[in-house]
């Protein structure tokens, strides 16, 4: 992870590649779709943060299992993070709590992100890709 | 009696909302899919009035680990159940 | 009871398809008549035949198809959806000069009215949307 | 139009197909498929409804025009359903008034549904398709 | 600076209120497809706060019947105008 | 300025494809260089050789090869998308068994770290979604 400290005294998340993830597990491709690319971007070297967002905190959820036909879901990818050396897990504030889940309720350690810090992010990335 | 499906969270707001519009006194909803994300205690508020006619469909909640974390509004029913809701409405209205 | 189903969510793209499938093979378990599928809006993408999922995930073609052997459950692609996003059988694709297809039996190109026919004829449509 | 009186004084339509349309011209195909649907319904005989609700009340909005590459729009549908005698034009209230819209911005004649005259009208029809 | 296009009608509530959550505040906002929807009067309100830097695509408001209709506060602007705010901008991010 | 695009609506169920090609166009008349279209998501069916829209419909296919023709664009199709929706070239379809093939040049099969590559090396990437 890359972390500067700021004026205001946050710390904003640089990089490459920031993948804003806003769909849930198992109801669309669209969340798998965004962490391939992710795994990907990783993959070729770039520094690659992952926030996630909206539905998008449902991909971090303990207790999540293949789908009624055997679909993989998105669950096992979330393990693979951390061997792509994608580090930068954050989530949305505002859809963690209005959705009544906490950070305990997650698969992996995480930075919540909130108010002001969510422009900032979107800001220190070259390129933001959102799925 | 009509069996409502909603497929879509409550992110979705106008879906939900225009299901609910549509639902009569005795009508049931069926939360399938990305709608199961209504489920949750969270959203409960969204579904008050429905008492006894509010289901969620079990292999969609479990995919996404959302079977412990239902609200207890919500009757839980496996596909076998949701074969039993279409049978018990006259008809059945999707909405995504 | 005799029912029929809708499908308009691709596959792959959305759980529309994976939750029909999965919906079908209950109704059947249970003992009813799935007379018909019919695909429209993106659905109709069900019936590519070059569809080449990774081993590890559900083939949604081969499902439908199987369905059709084992129960003879007619699977009807909406001609006009289909035409506009590639899907031809050999027919249409003689019909517009195009070598080669992309949809073949038992998947059938059909007009929209089976859509209201199937709806209205059978005790129950339900319908799989993205 | 098919109308009975019912014991609150309210009117309402019976039908075979009754059709939702949500969704807004030129965003997608969703609202020129339900509307291809109501019209083949019709060619065959059946009394089709439609009801233009969501973003689907866009549809009779006057004013609008091909697609910049010159995709046709549903606008030129709207004009046929007369022909195909269906003459159920229902439009959702709350999607009007919420979108600051009335009546008159509208291309057609439509009866304005409300309330608990919604649940009445999807229960007297025997099928119904959302689109 | 930042341009985000926004092609979802505030029908869609998540994804406006996601996109809006996300901008600084030299950021601007594009409206094209159904995110035009957004641009008529009565949902201003949803966008207070982006005063000058509100923009709405002409092509599209004009195909759906609203360019006559479409709220002061949004800058109009055709597809060259479009072109122009992704040169000024460092970079686009889509809202959908 | 060197512009990359990103496609990930299906042609004709979204406008997504209409609007890139709308702003393809704008972009190449200003005088920029549009190097790539990258299409995920839906957007692969874009590359459907068999698509038989109506006449009076545009042809979102041959807007693209023209496009291509005319200023070079690469038209690259996500290959792990495409396949499981059913897109394949000859290449892969001979691999994967399929007689037939749904997807030919310019549109090219590519992987995901081609959209990344796009996306970092160009000075914009525009991004049309469903």
């Amino acid at each position: 992870m890359n972390e500067t400290e700021i004026a205001t005294g946050e710390r904003v998340t640089e990089g490459d590649l920031l993948v804003i993830l806003r769909h849930s597990p198992h109801g669309s491709s669209w969340l798998r779709e965004g962490l391939d690319t992710a795994l990907v971007a990783a993959a070729f070297g770039q520094r690659v943060s992952l926030l996630f967002s909206g539905d998008g905190v449902l991909a971090l959820l303990d207790g999540q299992q293949a789908g009624a036909l055997g679909q993989k879901g998105t669950h096992g990818v979330i393990d693979m993070l951390a061997m792509y050396d994608i580090e930068t897990l954050l989530v949305d504030a505002h859809a963690l709590i209005s959705r009544g889940l906490s950070t305990e309720d997650l698969l992996l350690p995480v930075s919540v992100v909130e108010g002001a810090a969510l422009p900032k992010l979107l800001d220190q990335h070259r390129l933001v890709l959102n799925f | 009696m009509i069996l409502h499906l909603l497929n879509r969270s409550p992110a979705t707001a106008g879906t939900v909302d225009d299901a609910l519009a549509a639902m009569g006194p005795d009508d049931r909803l069926l939360l399938i899919e990305d709608g199961v994300l209504g489920a949750l205690p969270a959203q409960a508020s969204l579904f008050t009035g429905l008492a006894g006619r509010l289901f969620a469909l079990r292999e969609d909640l479990a995919a996404r680990g959302l079977l412990e974390r239902c609200a207890e509004q919500a009757n839980i029913v496996d596909v076998e159940g949701f074969v039993t809701l279409t049978e018990e409405a006259d008809k059945t209205v999707s909405w995504f | 009871m005799r029912y029929a189903l809708l499908v308009q969510g691709g596959p792959y793209s959305s759980q529309a398809s994976h939750s029909a499938l999965r919906f079908a093979r209950a109704v059947v378990e249970r003992g009813h008549r799935l007379d018909t599928v019919f695909f429209y809006h993106d659905g109709v993408y069900n019936a590519a035949r070059l569809a080449a999922p990774p081993q590890d995930e559900p083939h949604l073609g081969d499902a439908w198809r199987m369905l059709h052997d084992e129960h003879g459950t007619e699977l009807l692609v909406c001609i006009a959806a289909g035409l506009r996003r590639g899907l031809l059988d050999e027919r249409e694709a003689a019909r517009h000069g195009k070598a080669g297809h992309s949809l073949e039996p038992p998947f059938e190109l059909t007009g929209l009215g089976q859509l209201v026919e199937a709806g209205l004829s059978h005790d129950r449509l339900i319908t799989f949307s993205p």
